[in-house]
């Protein structure tokens, strides 16, 4: 397929005409805005370029791109998405969805898609909350979120994106913030980088039914001492000083946070960070402030054959396939 | 692998001592591991190069294996072969050859007075008849007194065919289903050849089982011969039936779809076909004939369920491939939801029900007709799609054509019924010249000038097919109403109106792009006509050419296109007094003639799992021509 | 808290002046944040305190929280009350109430030709003229000319009533919505005592803001009088309609299904009712509800999807308890194979669907009532239920203890139909004792003598309920056709065709146990007869009634049982020359009917998302008595 | 609830009087003898049992228990069992499920009736294929496996049942051989006692379509050097002469297989058994034969409250409650 790109896009070339209908202050525009600014980065060509989405307020994202867009049924956009790169491989395909989409209706299409390794990025818009249908609990609530369907508070224990993309088999998993463009733009395009099926959970804020229930470590004053953002390779440190880290606990199969200087902690204690260690991603995704720092960027990248490239294996369609020899390619006999 | 059947056989010696018979039923039933369906398919592929018309039906047993001897660990195969055009695969079997007790006990129920029952002696065992739930021996009593009853110690006479080549015990015991065979193809008059040559091939690898084999298989033969020249056994005679010149192969219900599927994607100038499915019975059949078509450009996805098979299906025509989904009357429950988004995004779509015998699991391996409400109606909103059936398993091929041609044309999911009788069951095919069949291609947009994603064709109210990779075509759809023309979502009243009244009228604007109804036999008028549709075809067709042989004013209207009904239907059961509409379901389309057509049409309805017989038939004509 | 009203209200001095009127519909628009459905709601109180019979239908924008002054950001509040028997929310509305541009933008569509606009003039800047589409301030054109326009600085008098209580700006515009209502109180001679109260109790913990809305309210009271005197506003006058005596409240179709629900587990005997669902508009906010109710034995489960959510009512009602399930078209469309799960196991059942428009996602928040078809046909196999629709918010209540009563009884799911509509109207309910309906026991085995898991009554055709935990009557069930009596698996013929004919039968049966059917207005027999179903009841019988003032020949027959039809149908259809069937659908009922009946049924389709105005269904009566 | 037994239950009075329709040989049957001797050996009342199954071979299995029982539909088992409980508390309830109906189409309400804790004891038999619609690839069969619906061999990647139940937030979490009865009662015995959701994986052989796929560890001849049998505080020691272990790789968050004299191996430096530490757990999960043995037992046991028990919290039905007033408890009216 020849693409031309006729000049460079920018962030608002990948805006549709559509009106944007969110609630003001909904977290959503600025993942909206951050993923426009990732595919002008990127130079991708917008007409290779389709959205799939289930149905949440997160899932009207597609309308307001102003590339191919599908936005589909309840908790279904993985399935849509394989068969959309079965027909189309060359085609780069996000999925776009909810806790509740993801991860309520649609887990097992999530678990599947994770498993099979189709090469797709898929972002998770995770505000603990069911906005659309008006605030109910979700599978990421917490215990105890009072809600519609909870007045007396949840009781179902919470999910965990990370754990369960990692349960799944998944090969990129990573995290971030709807408000931190910056670093969110990292991590959208390494999840573009890595072929095979990228999950990146987004912590989005929903003003309006959960407001403010990341506040533990999205608050700006407190980032420093709250948010560790990983890079592999490089110690798993953070800090207003730096001088905060993970160190594995001695003996044991678990890690804790430490402060070097005290207790004779030096900087050699310090974790480093493995993207390719499964183990150390699932535990860096239970860590949670205030004992820990919530721990963000790219947790874990192990790439393997994306599911395309294991279905390409499997050979093409022959130009020369006589169907009048293949359906005669059994017993047959000649009435004179 | 071609063989050339002459025209006629010239009868030989013994043959012309025969009875001749114009058709004739034959079952071979033993336990699941006897090789029935192999002996069975031999005995087709037989007759089919003797030039005989035939039909055939694979009986499996529920169970996966079934402990040796049960009753519900009996397999069979009928086979329903004649001189004549053969439709159904046999109302009442003539001949049944019986492994063993079990199978002569759950056959029994279908045998005609007066026929044939083969039973191997040897394996009326004490313990055999006790797992068949037989207190005494009912070769020994007068159980089968209304039978002509044969009983032959297959067993020992197989045994000692064998001998000599060094066969364990259980490797003997395997090949008393070459020794039946041998008989049956001495007593229908056919050649060993095929048969030899196909053991050969099947057991290349072990020259001594060929062997062994073949010579179980000539020791049956020979047999007959002996016998019948002491006048102990009859042979038969059938002529060979007067079919078109040409190159023929037999073909299940499963088999056509698959070939249609792949034609029609040839046709419509497609590359690919992604089938997303799931295994459920009797449907996943297909999934695995065509798991191995990748050369044609066909990409099978077996999903986590169904629900992601269909989407899977969506997406890949959204991508502008073919996309088809199957599976059985509870997966298909589970896709409506899915049907619903295809039909408001309208997007080409081809969904195969190979139905079963319901409600919910139902009788998985039994065949039945009770899904097409749910073909038709079985949705949220008012979200028509086209529905078709197959009447026979020829048929099939020509159904899936269409469903394809349908579906890309009209861009819109098309249903697709088929069942558990037609998947299973084989007839033998004049292949066509596939290359020569018409070309309907597709059209996908490319021009980006004026193009509207929800402008609809003034023809065929369809929309363009506007596949992600087109540079100048970049929108998006969505399961929320849209905007005629532009496909923004809308909320407002009379866009939504308007767009229910488009969704319905490309439908039945259908109509006027399929042929007109017509009689599938007798006049155009008369006092009654029968009504059909799916693989009722056979019994209905059958029964109603005996009905005007006895001179009964009587017509059979098989209907292919369910839903839009074919725009002169209602003028063609017009000239009949009285309508009669057979079906394996509770009354499903005669409620749809009825509340389309106001005609006073009634039902004959049967669930039993099995098909009409034909004399289930009859006697309706009967008594409605009373 | 209640109030008795007086059975007349006596005019005081200014009120004699009064313009009086039968029945008037408000409409309430603003922007979400403008507190209309809360403005509304207080008014609806005041009115019925009068002693006035009404509905009211709250209009909520698609959008969670639309930008501010948009027009898809306007959430409005309609009212029809009278003196009359009121059954719609009105076909046209006589007074609106725009609290800024796009209010009125989206509400002059039905506004009545020389109805009264009363419009905040302070909102109309020319960026919220902007926001709403408008390129000149239509209160200084000829764009309203057809109205009667009432322009006042609504925003500028509730600054100044407020000012001296120290809000700040935002709170202080908060308060416009009081104006407001005092104003209409005002225009329709309403007390304004409850309200106050009402706004002491809400404002509880911070008493300057019930103060100031307090003195809004009686600033906006204070304007009409003044404005009255001096001649440049009109106060109307609506009679008390004649309701029988006794205590009231409002109740939406959300409640009365709610209410209907709980009081049928008690009818029935049970403890416990368990409501597997999963949220989707509009059918969420009965899950909200019974989520509150534990201390009545209910227990909510929002499960993962739809399916785990039917799936868990299954085995709730296998536990012995109550087991509901609810959901919109697209989430009953996932529902379905599990429903023949509940067909097969004989198990009680309720699945509530509250219909919204589509196909496939469709307009959720706008009404509908296409998934009839769905219901009656949409599952594979031979799959009957029950189906019950509601006529009205009231109805809900009954209809909800009519599905439970059935469902225990039967043993069989019953699907019960309401719609977008019903679920947010509001009618005032005269309350019934709810401690003196009738009681159904449902009766659960016990006794192992003679138990049999499958053995039919022989009169309602119900298998035992024997339910875990009891000793002695350990089974097993499963979706496999079972054998009548025992229970257990059964692949053979004719019990497969006796089941199926028994869960038929079953249903059909249920036609002895239901009222006859009846007009709902006219006489038994006529020209025309309209026959509806669901929310349309309201203004086919107005329409009906109208007609019939005018002398034509037309009745209402209205339907609550959808499966199986009333025993009498048949007949009390043949007293009519023709029949009407108005349908919020593509003609669905009238399918039915049709095909049932042979009767030449006609149908009236309107799919817009809107219920039928009075108007709609008054020209198709006299289009049909042509 | 009164419940009598009568006289103590063996494990033939647990079986029913329906003949038993699986192939000769299957796996199936030894399990459903395993779990009649559990039954008998707990003494559990048989009418207070419950077996709820979906749909595959290993789902016919409450027909053949003398307790009650429910085949439902394809993967749905989870929702039918959980409304049941909500109905019925004091049942004791088992879901009976295969690797493709709790992990193909079941997948998701597997994730959510472990994630919400409710008291199942939910066991999976995983033969790594479809068995009742013959023979086609199921969700944790290998890269490779040829089938039906895979001619080419399958080249989608297994989900790991433990690394599922563990990622969804299981409490329970074990592993058995289908023909190793002794450790299996055991395994379902410790299952029955946890509170909670308890998942038991179980390796089943399916000699017809998927023979001996677990020979590498369940060949009773290699069995001590492939099985390791952990047990909640013992080192995790294996091997025929009780010389192999698994410990922690020095500095990483990873274990490795050692034998005790071996390169200064001692007794001490084996790993003990941790059932309360999930890392932990989720490593045991991943290690396979030849290089490790194949980790069996309860991987992870860490019980919280019940989901029975977080909704008795709730509050009950009051006795004295008045519909008639409730229904009041609004804003009313009186027409005189
Ligand atoms: C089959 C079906 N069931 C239910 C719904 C209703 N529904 C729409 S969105 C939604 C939840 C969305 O939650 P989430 O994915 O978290 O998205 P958010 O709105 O929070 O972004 C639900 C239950 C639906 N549209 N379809
Ligand atoms: C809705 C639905 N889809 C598909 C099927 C067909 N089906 C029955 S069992 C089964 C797979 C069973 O596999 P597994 O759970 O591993 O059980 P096993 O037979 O291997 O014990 C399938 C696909 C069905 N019964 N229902
Ligand atoms: S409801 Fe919440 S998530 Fe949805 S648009 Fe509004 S703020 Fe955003
Ligand atoms: S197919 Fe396999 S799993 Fe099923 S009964 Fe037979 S051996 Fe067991
Ligand atoms: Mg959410
Ligand atoms: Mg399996």
């Amino acid at each position: 397929m020849t693409t031309t790109i006729p000049q460079q896009l920018k962030p608002k070339d990948f805006a549709s005409d559509q009106e944007v209908r969110w609630c003001p202050g909904c977290g959503d525009y600025a993942i909206l805005k951050a993923i426009q600014k990732t595919l002008a980065e990127l130079e991708v060509a917008p007409e290779r370029t389709v959205f799939v989405s289930g149905i949440g307020c997160s899932s009207r994202f597609p309308y307001y791109m102003s590339t191919y867009g599908f936005h589909t049924i309840h908790g279904r956009a993985p399935g849509i998405a394989t068969g959309l790169k079965l027909a189309n491989p060359d085609l780069d395909v996000w999925v776009i969805t909810g806790d509740g989409d993801g991860l309520s209706i649609g887990g097992n299409h999530l678990l599947h898609v994770l498993r099979r390794n189709v090469d797709l990025q898929i972002v998770l818009f995770n505000n603990e909350i069911y906005g659309l249908t008006k605030g109910q609990v979700s599978p990421t609530s917490r215990i105890g979120t009072k809600s519609p369907t909870s007045p007396q508070g949840s009781i179902a224990h919470p999910l965990s994106p990370v754990a369960v993309a990692l349960g799944a088999g998944a090969r990129f998993v990573a995290r971030a913030i709807d408000i931190d463009q910056k670093h969110l733009i990292e991590v959208l395009t390494a999840a573009h980088a890595h072929r095979g099926a990228s999950f990146v959970e987004i912590f989005q804020n929903c003003p309006v039914y959960n407001d403010d229930v990341f506040h533990d470590f999205t608050d700006r004053a407190n980032a420093p001492d709250t948010q560790l953002h990983v890079e592999h390779g490089k110690p798993l440190r953070y800090g207003k000083d730096g001088n905060r880290g993970i160190r594995l606990k001695p003996g044991a199969l678990d890690v804790e946070a430490v402060v070097i200087g005290q207790n004779g902690i030096t900087e050699d204690d310090i974790l480093v960070h493995d993207q390719t260690n499964k183990t150390l991603a699932g535990l860096l995704g239970t860590l949670r402030p205030p004992e820990f720092p919530e721990v963000l960027g790219v947790l874990y990248n192990d790439p393997i054959d994306s599911y395309e490239m294991q279905v390409a294996a499997l050979g093409a369609a022959g130009n020369d396939v006589s169907l009048n020899d293949l359906i005669r390619k059994t017993r047959t006999w000649t009435v004179a | 692998m071609s063989t050339t059947v002459p025209k006629t056989t010239d009868p030989s010696g013994s043959q012309q001592a025969r009875e001749i018979r114009e058709s004739v039923v034959v079952r071979f039933a033993g336990d699941s591991g006897d090789g029935m369906q192999m002996t069975g398919s031999q005995f087709t592929i037989e007759t089919a190069l003797a030039g005989l018309d035939l039909t055939t039906f694979p009986d499996y047993p529920a169970e996966i294996r079934a402990p040796v001897g049960t009753t519900f660990g009996v397999s069979a195969f009928q086979i329903h072969f004649g001189s004549v055009d053969v439709k159904t695969a046999g109302d009442e079997v003539d001949v049944l050859i019986a492994m063993n007790p079990a199978a002569l006990k759950v056959s029994l129920a279908n045998l005609s007075l007066g026929g044939t029952i083969v039973a191997d002696t040897g394996s009326f065992s004490e313990r055999n008849l006790l797992k068949a739930g037989y207190d005494a021996n009912p070769l020994e009593d007068d159980t089968l007194a209304p039978y002509q009853v044969i009983p032959l110690d297959i067993t020992r006479l197989t045994m000692s065919a064998v001998e000599g080549f060094g066969l364990s015990k259980k490797e003997a015991l395997r090949c008393r289903n070459m020794w039946a065979l041998g008989l049956m193809l001495w007593m229908y008059d056919r050649d060993l050849t095929a048969t030899t040559a196909w053991l050969t091939k099947k057991f290349a690898s072990r020259e001594t089982l060929a062997q062994s084999n073949n010579a179980a298989l000539i020791a049956g033969h020979a047999y007959g011969e002996t016998a019948e020249l002491s006048g102990n056994l009859v042979g038969y005679r059938v002529k060979d039936a007067d079919l078109p010149p040409g190159q023929y192969r037999t073909i299940t219900g499963t088999e056509a779809i698959v070939w249609g599927l792949v034609s029609g994607l040839r046709s419509a100038g497609l590359e690919r076909l992604v089938f997303g499915s799931y295994p459920i019975t009797p449907a996943s059949p297909v999934l695995h004939a065509l798991a191995k078509m990748r050369e044609l450009g066909v990409y099978t996805f077996q999903a986590e369920d169904e629900i992601a098979a269909i989407c899977s299906a969506i997406g890949a025509s959204y991508g502008g491939a073919l996309g088809v989904t199957s599976s059985s009357g509870p997966g298909i429950a589970l896709k409506t939801e899915a049907i619903g988004l295809a039909v408001s995004v309208e997007l080409p779509l081809v969904i195969l029900n190979v139905q079963r015998a319901g409600p919910s699991t139902g009788l998985p391996t039994k065949t039945e007709q009770s899904d097409l409400f749910q073909a038709v109606y079985g949705r949220n909103g008012d979200t028509p799609v086209a529905v078709l059936a197959a009447a026979t398993s020829i048929d099939c091929f020509d159904v899936a054509r269409e469903a394809v041609r349908l579906a890309t044309k009209y861009m819109t999911p098309v249903i697709l019924l088929s069942d558990g009788y037609l998947a299973n069951a084989a007839e033998p095919w004049l292949i066509p010249d596939l290359d020569a069949l018409e070309d309907w291609p597709a059209r996908q947009r490319t021009d980006p000038e004026g193009f509207q994603p929800f402008e609809h064709d003034p023809e065929t109210l369809a929309r363009p097919w506007a596949v992600p990779g087109t540079p100048g075509l970049m929108h998006r759809i969505g399961g929320i109403e849209k905007e005629q023309g532009s496909g923004h979502i809308s909320y407002d009243s009379a866009n939504h109106q308007a767009m229910t009244d488009l969704r319905v009228a490309k439908i039945a604007n259908i109509a006027n792009d399929i042929p007109e109804q017509d009689v599938a036999l007798g006049d155009r008028t008369g006092t009654l006509a029968l009504v059909g549709w799916g693989s009722t075809f056979g019994p209905i067709n059958k029964a109603v050419e005996q009905a005007r042989e006895r001179g009964q004013s009587v017509s059979h209207i098989h209907l292919r296109y369910l839903n839009p009904f074919p725009a002169n239907l209602a003028s063609l059961l017009d000239g009949f007094e009285k309508i009669l509409v057979p079906e394996m379901n509770a009354g499903q389309l005669v409620t749809m003639l009825r509340s389309r057509y106001l005609v006073p049409a009634k039902g004959l309805n049967k669930v039993t799992g099995q098909p009409f017989k034909i004399s289930d038939v009859a006697s309706a004509i009967d008594a409605a021509l009373e």
